[in-house]
This record gives structure tokens, C-alpha cells and sequence, in this order.
């Protein structure tokens, strides 16, 4: 049995039994075996010694029983790691940041409290997961939908303090936007609710954010500040139809003049899902890696020259085949006219970029039929899924699987000047560090006002490959920072090198943090070192 | 005796008057336009006046002070400020540090001494002993 | 090493396989059902979409779909889920309980030959 | 002179010597009369003893000078309140909570950093205002709006970390700043979000950075001096449109509400509307006389009388913004969805096309709704008040809890002895996304017995709308004690667990003693 660093076996021992006695023995995971299944599946340090690895898991039912976890922790010390349903896959999983951690496991809580058709929101607990909530509306058979991330195994909570993303509209799709209301189990075993919550029969503990005083929901995001049991959600009414269509401009730099209009129309509402950008001209196939027809030997050429995007020759050789260079594929939820009416005027907006082509999507009544179900990316749809899998799990396309992935996931400006740059940046970086350079990546629209790049760097089971793509990772965290680029989320190996570049005024930030941390918690048992975040005794330590 | 409900019920009525009367929305040329704001060529009295008294004390609908004056002198001055004789700069300056009604008084972060002696010199411009 | 000590499982739980058990009752295979519809359709079921399928499909194995496969054995099954391979993680007791395990294990091979 | 609670002349004679030399001798205000600058214009506590009146005040004009005041006053423990341009009226103005509070005014710092027409932001200091940000914009030509909350005089910074609200898309205004500079009570600055990021190109365009997210806890609290912010801006749209839908019943404004709520949550209606009564706004001496009953008119009588009369018994005027074919289009779609309330009708208020005729005059009634700023707000009080604060609890979204509302408040006014006057109706409105505001105004008066038993009112007000589960989003420095005590669950934990952090952040307690019930250390035990 292994015992948390800076816990006396027999203190330990005595944990475990009132651990044992708190939520029943069987719910207290000792045996290696079980232990095991703590690991990050996808974890950069497989099978090596500084793997990230928990000494035990205890998974209470109840509020109640995490208190009584949390303040027997306190009583002895002992680190403990809260994971919701442990499924950020590429972002740590459900192992510790601090190797020998005990897992408070909170998938049992998997509650659904209310679902409010007329007010459109739910509020559940820890353990719910998308799928979960998705069968319980469609059970109940309610007019909502429920803004998914792409595995849908995750939980609402999970995901929403990681600060996750999905592809409804902006206010849904960032999901900790989309909260409303947290109860949250402190370090010392109290239970606090913020905003309206904080009233004793509160009526709309879902339905104003803020309630009265400092808001501090923000501070258990990204966090080891508490432990959230209950959360808020804003749904999105399940709207009346759904169109897309996809714009294409034909010259490398319309991609400036394309993102800024796109950007107008996204902050004015005139398109309200996820904008996804592709080019005809570089890309085979989706994002889902669904392949598509084999490139010309004549664009493959092209392409292997540095900075062949950019070149004259590939501008020449779209112009010569009438091949697009970039496109993006807009989406329209609500009333079908209104939908018919925003996309006339996108329309009208990109006709200003010469040689804009449109191509109108399919016009869709919702709620979905069950054929058109299996053809539609199914998140736009509110439907949970797994399907992003496919893009490292092995498939006809991908013959070579891999152990999972790990997420470089910088934010840079939402212009297409920063889309160039990130590239010509990127690109450079990777030649250096032998990495397989990327013909051009496009960033992803989860944000509405920022873009996100999303680079994932495969897990093997080999020590050496995964020692030199840490490097590499790190490596391109420094590199972004000095091109005022920063990280939104990563994986415990890597929160450390991230919270350091964001270090504006000697670390102000996180010593701010550390101060909050020594102060809700002053036994630093929370989720040490999670976002960087050390409590008193271990910063001490490390120094 | 004049309670909450009363001015509440005062209150929503300005409000939603307001309001629903866009259709009948009398169009009185403003004098607070940027152009006006900028000010080039005009006195700093005229300027800061502009910038600090005309959204309440200007021409236009939903002018608070304009429309008290009005209230209270019922014409026998003109409500508009600037197109007063009668006011001095003492009076001016005392009105602007120590409010009179609804109108809180100002702080010298907000208007300075001197942008205050000028607005006092602008309004009592045309007050000819 | 993990990859090592599944490979050795599976051989084990191979040889193993024949051994009889006592064949399990409608009612758990009905309650196999349910788990697996909740936890392993999303990646191993039919249509459009399914990693585990996929993944399976590419492998050359036929049929790719799990529920249709006769060749399944219960301590596969566990070993599978217990461990994980390649992109499918492990899965721990909070998620899928021994007991639902066992009752995915008797779904899944509810129509083995003996 | 003035000195602070539990400061030594001596120190503060001190601490004033060292702000001169910090700040310039000039912005350093000790006299009565410019002292008296900064009590609340609309103090309910005033001729009376317990109005906060600050000893001093201080006005520093960059962040060097926020952080070298702030130091000093940690020196001497000197405790200072924070105001960005001090226009909160109704909510406290400049004044302090705590009496002898030194005012840290920071109108001074009025620089608007940037405003990016492409991404659509703004990033400026606290004594910005919604007329200076605007007039900014107009004379560059760039095709953004500002959000402005009622009274244009206001703060950017300030109305958003008192978590104010306005009327078009981005009305949340806490919800639309992204990115903060700080000072710390100890002195040191701050950035949050992307700022953290030495160099950071998204500082304005995503919020949360990088770990715990902190903006939160700056917002209607004590723990630091925020010096920048961030704001998002709506891109000037096409057209602006209103529709106004009537619905004939009583009970109908339980469906006229979900359809509300429907289309809010849909981002098909994107501003700010109220829930009115057109029996509010009729002089008709048969209306007043059934009012004037023993026990006031049945709901069968009104909805009788608004029958007769074919008025309508609700109505809501929905606001639209887009291109004008969509706001069109949106207007019939919610048409339609109305139409399932028997005897629904429908008026279309004009249309207004961006950018507005030149010619045309700013502002106008209700140009805040288009991004326009103005002050005829301040018309509510009518000629005679000497000002107001506000009572604003949060309701549910639905049309029962409007109900129930009317219900309470009016029994609560009888009980108290205060007349709801000719209006029965409370308007609640969606300043906020997802839920009702409703504004109760009391009057300020010059009359200490008048105000004594109005301050005894609104305390009761507060109480009772605690047992109903409605809170208050923002308060009066004179209550925010009272309302933080409704806030009460688990024996107060959220108020306990702004303490602990209060004690951490600020040992010495000198930020706002007292805002939203948070006392430091020190303070807390005179308090309790």
C-alpha cells in the first residue's frame, strides 16, 4: 500500500478507517489493483517513475459524506485530489497532481436535481454527466439542449471548472459562463453556496449569477480551493431550426478580411454556433479525420516547400484550379426566417472580399429525425458523443493508434494576422524541435471573442518518445508566452511551466493565489500543486 | 405626505411615458452633439458647460434640469440656463458645490476650480448690472 | 509494465476461457444490456461515429460492433475494461461497478457457444 | 481637521504630508468644504450624526500614485474608500461606509487606453465615463457601442464592479469586462486573466487566463483598487427595432412570461424589457374610484374594467437588434409564439438604421437602449426630492413569481403604512439575463424623522423579501450590512469565507471597511 508523502503509515491507517466508516468500506479503494484505475490513462509519464500516481480513492455518495472526507483529511494532513467523472482525458484524467494523493471520487453523486424547462437550466452534481443529463431531458421529453463538450462522458461540473468548451451558442458553449450557482465543501469540511444560494430559500440560486457581495465562484475554477458539489447550468432552449453555410474566399490573405467579418457577425449574434474554419485548398478530410480525396502530386509538391502556404506558386496554383483557399462553415440556430434572413446578410457582409463563394447547407427542422441524426456532428446538436476519439484511436484512415493525446491549447488574437503568425511561429518551432511540422493549423471557435489553437501531442507507452515530447511541450509553452500567447487549460505535468509564463509583475498572480490557498486552506490538503497552485508547506519545500 | 409609493409610481410613469410616447417624440434640435462638444473656437465656459451641465441643464427631451426649472419658475425665467440673465457666479459656483435637490454637488476631480470659474463667467455672461 | 501484464491477462484469461460457468440468467443479461448501452455503446455501438468500432473494424476484426461477437469472453471483458488498451482508458469501480461489469460480461456473451 | 477611526492625528497629519508628496499637494482635500464634496449627495442619514462623512480625501492620477497612497495608508492603518467618478447615486455616491474614511477618488485616472473597432473592446481607467467613452468613440467614427447604465455620468469600472446593469446586448456590465489591473492592499498591482501574460496580446478578447479566476472577487468587495478594465462592445448593428405585445388577462402573464423568457433564452429578444401594465397609465377617474375601494380593486374588477375598455391587462415591449430583414423576421417569429395567448395584439413601435442621420439630435429618450448615453433618469425624482436609493431584489423569471411579488411588496407597503400610490404594478425588468429586477425608489428627504422611518422600512422591505427567497443584486452603503445578513446560509459561510480572505489580502483592513458587511479583523469585533 502506498502511503501520501508527509502521512505516518499508521496515521494513514487510521484515515482509511474513518474514511471506511464515512462512506462504507467498500467505497475506500486500497488494493493496487484498484488503485490503478486512478491513473492517467493518457498520462505523459507512463510507467516512469514521476508518473502522477494517487495512494488510495474514496468516493463518497453525499455533501455530506465529502465533508466528513474532507475533514478527516484535515485532521491528518493527507492530500486529496477531488475528480468529478475523471474523464479531461489530455488534460490529466483522474490522477493527482501531486503523485500520492488520495482520489476523492465524486462520480458516485450523480444527482440530477432539477432540470427547469421554463427557465431552461439545470442544477446537478459532480457525477452527472453529459450523457446522463442528456437521457434524463430527453426522458422527460423537455424542449432543451444541453451544450456538450466533445466526449460526452465528461461531467457538467468536471468540465465547466476546467473551463471547458463546446459549439452552441457563445453563452453555452463557454461552459463556466454557463453556470449559475455552486455549492462547495471547503478545506475545513464546510459547505458554502455562492451567489443567490447564499439566501436560505433562495428562488433563484439559478438564475442570477452573482447574488450579493464579492462573487468568487471564478476562484474554485482552475482551482483547489473547495470542492464543488452542486453547479448551476444555463440550457439553451431547443431552438426551432437549424442552417448552415459555409463562405469561401480564394486568396491567402482573404483570411484577414474573412475572420474580421466573421468576428462582426459573431459579437453582433448574426451567426450564434461555433464558426469552423477549413481550407479546401490545404486540408483532406475533416476535423474527424472522415478522409477525402488524395491531393494532386502537383499540390503535394507544393506543399513540402517551406512556408509553402504563403507562396506564390500555391496562390497561382489555387487561382489555376479554382480551388478556395479558405472557408468557413457558419451556423444559424432559431426561427427558420430569421436563420434564412442572417445568412443573406452574412452573405452580403463576405461579398465584400472579391471572389467570395457560397455554398448553403442544409436547412434542418428540429428537434432531428433519427436518420438525420446519424449524418450531422451531433455536438452542434446538443448530443453527447465519443466520436472525438476517432482521431487518435485507430481507424481506416489512422493506422497507427496511439495511447492518447495530450492538449497544447494556447489563446491567441482573433484576427487573421494572428492565425499567420501562430503559424509562421509554430511551424518554425516544430522544424527545431523535430516535430512532424503541420501543413497550416486553423484555430478552433470555441471562444467567441479569442481563438484557441489545439495541438495534440500523441502518448506512448515508450519513455523515451514521451520524455522528448514533454520537452518539446514545454519547450512551445515558453515559445508562445513570448509572443504574448497563453495556455487556457493543460495537464497537471504541465500546469506548473504554464502558471510561470503567465508572470506579470513578479508572479503577482500566483501569489496572490498562494495567498487565497494558505488562507481557505491552511493545511494545503486540497489538490496540491494543481494550476501551479503549492500550498505553504511544499512551496517551502521546493525551494 | 409623500411616500415611496408615490414617487415609485412617479418614477415607472416618467419612465414608461417616456417611452410609449416615441411615436408623438418632439424633435428639438440638441445642443450637445460631439461636434458642439469639441467646442473649437468657443469659450471654455461654453465648453465645459457642454461637457458637464447640458446633459441635465440643456435643450431636448429628458433633461431633468431643464425640466425642474421649468417646474418651478413656470417661464418666468427661462428654464434653459445658459439663456438666463440673472445668474452670477456666485451663485452658479455655490449651486455646482452644493447641489440643490436631485443635483448632487460636484468634486474638484469632477470640475476644477477654474473649469468652475469658467462655466460661472459663460452663465452670468449675459447678467449686465 | 501495463501493456506487458494486459497482454499477459488476456493469454491468461484465454486459457482460461473454457472453463465453464454457470450460464447467467435473463435478468442479468437484460441489466448487462442497460450498463452497456450507457457506457460502452458511445464507442463500440453501431452507426456513424463510433471510435471502438471503428478501431475494431480496422483491426480487420468482423463483426466490429462488440454486441454482435460471440467469441467474447467474461474475464476479456474485464480486463479490457479494467485496464484499458491503446485510446480506451480503464474504467474505475465508481463508474462501472464489479457487479455491472459482471452483467455487461453476461450480455456480451449471452450468445458464446458453450 | 477630521481624523479616521483609530488613527492618531499625528499619523494622519503624516500620512496627508506623504499623499501630497505622492499625489501633488492639491489632490489632497482636508477642508470642510471640500470634504464635504464627498458625502452622499443622497445620504438617508442626512443632519444627523450617523451620516459617514469622510476625514479626507485623496486623488492620485496614475497607478504609481494608486500604489503610493495605498502603501502609506497600510503604513498608518489610515482606512481609505475606493470610487472610481463617485456617480452611484442611489447606491451610496462617494461617501464611505465607515465614517472618517479617507476617499480615494480616482476620477483623475480618465485615460481610455484603447478601443479596438475590429474586436470590439475597450480598455480604460476608472474615471472614464459612458459620455467620455462615447464622445471617444463618435469622434473617431468607430462602428462600436458602449453599454451605458441610465445615468451617463457614471463609471465604466464603477458600475461594472458594482455589477450595474443597462439595456442592450452587453447590459450585464460585469459580464462584459474581460481583464482587470489591480492594486493590492499592499500596493503591489495586479493583472488578471490574460493580462497575468507579460506581453499578452488577448488581455481584452478571453477572460479567464490561466488557474483560478479571480475578477469575481473584485466586484462589489474590499480587496483591492481596480485601476483598468476591459470591456467588450457591441459592434454597431443595422437596425433597432421594438414590438410591443398586449395580452387581454390577468392570468395571462404567466404565459406571456415563459414566452418572454423563451425567446431571452433563444438570444431572440437581446435587450432589456419590462413587464407593464397599460392600467398603470390611464387617468380615468372610473379606474381611480375603483381603486380607491375599502381593500382596493379585485383582479376581476380590473380585468373587468381593462376588458371594457379594451386596454389590455399586460404588455411588454421587446426590443430587437440586427440586420433589419432578421429583426423583422424575429418580430414575426415572436408574434407567433405570443399568438398561442388568446386576444394577444401587436404594435410595431419605428425602426432606427446605424449610424443615426447626423442631423439627428443625441441623446434622446431611450437612446440608452441604443447605446447612447444620457441623464434623464435623474426626471424620475420630479422637481421636489432631494434624491433616492434604491430597493432591488431579484425575482424569478416567471410570471407567478411577478405575482407573488405584487403580492407581498403591496402588503408589506399597507402593513408599513406606505401608499403604493395610483400604480399597482411593480414593472420588473430584465436588466439581467436569466432573471427579474425589480427597482423600488425611496425618497431622500432633508427631514430626519422621514428618513429615519424610511431607512426602518427598507430594512423591513429587505426581510421580507428574504423570506420570499429574493435577494438584493446591490444596495445603499446604509443597508449593505442588513442585506449581506439575509445572505445567510450555513450560518453565514459565504460572509465568513470573505473574511478569511479579506484577512489575508488586506491584514491591515484599510480597503472599504465595511462594504457589502465585510469588516476587517479589527472592526469585526466593535461590530459584532
Amino acid at each position: 500500500m502506498r502511503v501520501p508523502p508527509g502521512v505516518s503509515p499508521s496515521d494513514f491507517a487510521d484515515a482509511l478507517k474513518q474514511f471506511e466508516e464515512a462512506v462504507g468500506k467498500e467505497w475506500v479503494f486500497t488494493s493496487d489493483e484498484d488503485v490503478a484505475l486512478y491513473r492517467d490513462a493518457y498520462s505523459p509519464f507512463w510507467g516512469e517513475p514521476d508518473e502522477l500516481v494517487a495512494s488510495a480513492a474514496v468516493a463518497p455518495d453525499s455533501v455530506e459524506q465529502v465533508q466528513a472526507v474532507v475533514k478527516i483529511a484535515n485532521t491528518y494532513k493527507i492530500p486529496i485530489y477531488p475528480v468529478s467523472t475523471g474523464k479531461n482525458l489530455g488534460y490529466g484524467g483522474s490522477a493527482p497532481a501531486y503523485s500520492g494523493s488520495v482520489v476523492l471520487d465524486l462520480k458516485r453523486m450523480n444527482r440530477i436535481l432539477e432540470v427547469n424547462e421554463k427557465n431552461a437550466y439545470a442544477l446537478v452534481e459532480p457525477g452527472v454527466s453529459y450523457f446522463d443529463l442528456y437521457r434524463y431531458i430527453q426522458e422527460k421529453g423537455l424542449k432543451l439542449w444541453i451544450d456538450v463538450p466533445d466526449p460526452g462522458w465528461g461531467s457538467p461540473i468536471g468540465n465547466s471548472l476546467d473551463r471547458g468548451g463546446g459549439y452552441l451558442m457563445p453563452q453555452y458553449r463557454n461552459h463556466f459562463d454557463a453556470h449559475c450557482g455552486m455549492e462547495v465543501v471547503l478545506a475545513n469540511g464546510e459547505l458554502l453556496r455562492t451567489g443567490m444560494g447564499a439566501m436560505p430559500g433562495a428562488k433563484t440560486w439559478q438564475q442570477y449569477k452573482s447574488g450579493f457581495g464579492p462573487w468568487i465562484d471564478g476562484i474554485f475554477s482552475q482551482s483547489n480551493f473547495g470542492v464543488v458539489t452542486k453547479m448551476g447550468f444555463w440550457l439553451m432552449p431547443e431552438p426551432d431550426a437549424y442552417l448552415s453555410g459555409t463562405v469561401m474566399v480564394p486568396r491567402h490573405d482573404d483570411l484577414i478580411p474573412l475572420v474580421e467579418i466573421i468576428t462582426n457577425l459573431e459579437n453582433t449574434r448574426v451567426t450564434n454556433g461555433m464558426p469552423f474554419f477549413g481550407s479546401p485548398l490545404l486540408t483532406r478530410g475533416g476535423p474527424l479525420g472522415g478522409g477525402g480525396p488524395q491531393p494532386d502530386p502537383e499540390l503535394t509538391a507544393l506543399l513540402a516547400k517551406p512556408d509553402a502556404v504563403s507562396s506564390p506558386e500555391l496562390q497561382q496554383y489555387a487561382e489555376k484550379k479554382g480551388t478556395s483557399y479558405w472557408s468557413c462553415t457558419l451556423s444559424f440556430y432559431g426561427a427558420e426566417k430569421a436563420n434564412a434572413a442572417n445568412w443573406e446578410f452574412a452573405k452580403e457582409k463576405f461579398s465584400a472580399i472579391p471572389g467570395a463563394k457560397f455554398a448553403d447547407g442544409e436547412a434542418l427542422k428540429l428537434p432531428l429525425t433519427a436518420e438525420q441524426r446519424e449524418k450531422v456532428n451531433v455536438p452542434q446538436f446538443g448530443i453527447p458523443s465519443l466520436r472525438m476519439f476517432s482521431i487518435g484511436a485507430r481507424s481506416d484512415t489512422n493506422p497507427t493508434p496511439t495511447n492518447g493525446h495530450v492538449w497544447f491549447s494556447p489563446i491567441i488574437p482573433r484576427t487573421g494576422e494572428a492565425i499567420f503568425e501562430a503559424n509562421r511561429v509554430f511551424a518554425q518551432a516544430a522544424r527545431e524541435l523535430g516535430l512532424p511540422v503541420p501543413v497550416f493549423s486553423l484555430p478552433t471557435g470555441y471562444w467567441e471573442r479569442a481563438f484557441i489553437f489545439l495541438f495534440g501531442f500523441p502518448i506512448t507507452h515508450d519513455i523515451d518518445t514521451n520524455k522528448k515530447n514533454r520537452a518539446s511541450f514545454q519547450r512551445l509553452v515558453k515559445i508562445a508566452a513570448e509572443h504574448g500567447w497563453g495556455e487556457y487549460r493543460t495537464a497537471p505535468a504541465h500546469q506548473g511551466a504554464v502558471m510561470d509564463t503567465y508572470s506579470f509583475n513578479n508572479h503577482a498572480l500566483l501569489r496572490f493565489h498562494e495567498t487565497l490557498k494558505d488562507a481557505v486552506d491552511p493545511n494545503g490538503i486540497l489538490s496540491a500543486g494543481r494550476y501551479g497552485i503549492w500550498p505553504k508547506h511544499l512551496r517551502e519545500a521546493k525551494s | 405626505m409623500r411616500t415611496a409609493g408615490t414617487f415609485l409610481a412617479v418614477a415607472l410613469l416618467a419612465i414608461f411615458a417616456a417611452k410609449t410616447a416615441g411615436a408623438q417624440e418632439q424633435r428639438i434640435a440638441s445642443s450637445w452633439t460631439p461636434a458642439t462638444v469639441s467646442g473649437q473656437g468657443q469659450p471654455r465656459g461654453y465648453v465645459e458647460y457642454q461637457k458637464f451641465c447640458s446633459m441635465c441643464h440643456g435643450e431636448g427631451v429628458g433633461r431633468p434640469g431643464t425640466l425642474a426649472l421649468q417646474a418651478k419658475y413656470k417661464g418666468a425665467v427661462p428654464a434653459l440656463l445658459d439663456k438666463r440673465t440673472d445668474l452670477t457666479p456666485a451663485f452658479v459656483k455655490t449651486t455646482v458645490r452644493n447641489g440643490i435637490s436631485v443635483m448632487p454637488f460636484f468634486r474638484k476631480t469632477e470640475i476644477s476650480d477654474a473649469d468652475l470659474d469658467a462655466i460661472a463667467a459663460y452663465l452670468a455672461r449675459n447678467n449686465k448690472p | 509494465m501495463k501493456n506487458a501484464r494486459a497482454v499477459l491477462l488476456i493469454l491468461v484469461s484465454l486459457a482460461f476461457a473454457a472453463s465453464a460457468f454457470a450460464a447467467p440468467d435473463d435478468a442479468q443479461i437484460e441489466k448487462g444490456h442497460k450498463v452497456y448501452d450507457k457506457w460502452c455503446f458511445p464507442c463500440h455501438g453501431t452507426g456513424s461515429g463510433k471510435p471502438g468500432t471503428d478501431s475494431l473494424r480496422a483491426r480487420g476484426q468482423n463483426p466490429a460492433v462488440l454486441e454482435e461477437r460471440t467469441d467474447l469472453t467474461a474475464p476479456m471483458i474485464k480486463t479490457f475494461v479494467r485496464h484499458g488498451v491503446l485510446y480506451m482508458p480503464m474504467f474505475r469501480k465508481t463508474e462501472i461497478s464489479d457487479a455491472d461489469l459482471d452483467a455487461i460480461a453476461a450480455y456480451l456473451t449471452r450468445n458464446n457457444k458453450p | 481637521m477630521r481624523v479616521p477611526p483609530g488613527v492618531s492625528p499625528r499619523d494622519f497629519a503624516d500620512a496627508i504630508k506623504q499623499w501630497g508628496e505622492a499625489v501633488g499637494k492639491e489632490w489632497v482635500f482636508t477642508s470642510d468644504e471640500d470634504v464635504d464634496l464627498y458625502r452622499d449627495s443622497y445620504s438617508p442619514f442626512w443632519h444627523e450624526a450617523e451620516e459617514p462623512i469622510p476625514s479626507a480625501a485623496v486623488a492620485p492620477d496614475g497607478v504609481e500614485q494608486v500604489q503610493a497612497v495605498v502603501k502609506i495608508a497600510n503604513t498608518y492603518k489610515v482606512p481609505l474608500w475606493t470610487i472610481s467618478t463617485g456617480k452611484n447615486l442611489g447606491y451610496g455616491g462617494s461617501a464611505p461606509l465607515l465614517g472618517g474614511s479617507v476617499v480615494l477618488d480616482l476620477k483623475r485616472m480618465d485615460r481610455i487606453l484603447e478601443v479596438n473597432e475590429k474586436n470590439h473592446y475597450a480598455l480604460v481607467e476608472p474615471g472614464v465615463s459612458y459620455f467620455d467613452l462615447y464622445r471617444y468613440i463618435q469622434e473617431k467614427g468607430l462602428k462600436v457601442w458602449i453599454d451605458p447604465a441610465d445615468p451617463g455620468w457614471g463609471s465604466l469600472i464603477g458600475n461594472a464592479v458594482d455589477r450595474g446593469g443597462g439595456r442592450t446586448p452587453m447590459r450585464d456590465h460585469f459580464d462584459a469586462h474581460c481583464g482587470m489591473e489591480i492594486v493590492l492592499p499592499n500596493g503591489e498591482v495586479m493583472r488578471t486573466g490574460m493580462g497575468a501574460l507579460p506581453g499578452s496580446k488577448t488581455w481584452q478578447q478571453y477572460r479567464y487566463g490561466f488557474g483560478p479566476y479571480v475578477d469575481g472577487m473584485f466586484s462589489q468587495s474590499s480587496l483591492g483598487v481596480v485601476t483598468k478594465m476591459g470591456f467588450w462592445l457591441f459592434p454597431e448593428p443595422e437596425a433597432y427595432f421594438t414590438g410591443t405585445v398586449t395580452v387581454p388577462k390577468h392570468d395571462d402573464l404567466i404565459p406571456l412570461v415563459a414566452t418572454l423568457a423563451y425567446l431571452m433564452n433563444s438570444s431572440i429578444v437581446l435587450g432589456t424589457t419590462s413587464v407593464a401594465s397599460p392600467l398603470n397609465f390611464v387617468r380615468d377617474p372610473a379606474l381611480a374610484a375603483l381603486r380607491a375601494k375599502p381593500g382596493g380593486a379585485s383582479t376581476q374588477e380590473l380585468g373587468q374594467y381593462a376588458l371594457e375598455k379594451n386596454l389590455g391587462y399586460w404588455s411588454i415591449e421587446l426590443p430587437f437588434y440586427g440586420p433589419a430583414k432578421v429583426v423583422a423576421a424575429q418580430w414575426e417569429y415572436a408574434k407567433d409564439r405570443f399568438s398561442a395567448i388568446a386576444g394577444a395584439k401587436f404594435q410595431e413601435g419605428a425602426t432606427r438604421r446605424f449610424p443615426l442621420d447626423p442631423k439627428e439630435p443625441v441623446p434622446f429618450p431611450g437612446s440608452v437602449a441604443m447605446g447612447i448615453p444620457n441623464l434623464s433618469v435623474f426626471g424620475v425624482g420630479g422637481a421636489r426630492s432631494e434624491g433616492h436609493v434604491w430597493f432591488s431584489p431579484i425575482i424569478p423569471m416567471t410570471g407567478e413569481a411577478v405575482l407573488e411579488a405584487q403580492q407581498v411588496f403591496t402588503d408589506a407597503y399597507k402593513e408599513m403604512g406606505m401608499a403604493m400610490g395610483p400604480l399597482f404594478f411593480l414593472g420588473p425588468s430584465s436588466n439581467y439575463p436569466r432573471c427579474f429586477l425589480v427597482l423600488f425608489g425611496f425618497p431622500i428627504e432633508h427631514d430626519i424623522e422621514k428618513n429615519r422611518k424610511n431607512r426602518e422600512n427598507f430594512k423591513r422591505l429587505i426581510q421580507v423579501a428574504a423570506e420570499h427567497g429574493w435577494g438584493e443584486y446591490r444596495t445603499h452603503t446604509a443597508f449593505m450590512e442588513t442585506v449581506m445578513n439575509a445572505y445567510s446560509y450555513n450560518n453565514h459561510a459565504l460572509r465568513r469565507f470573505h473574511e478569511t480572505i479579506k484577512d489575508a489580502v488586506d491584514p491591515n483592513g484599510i480597503l472599504s471597511p465595511g462594504k457589502c458587511g465585510i469588516w476587517p479583523k479589527h472592526l469585526r469585533k466593535a461590530q459584532a
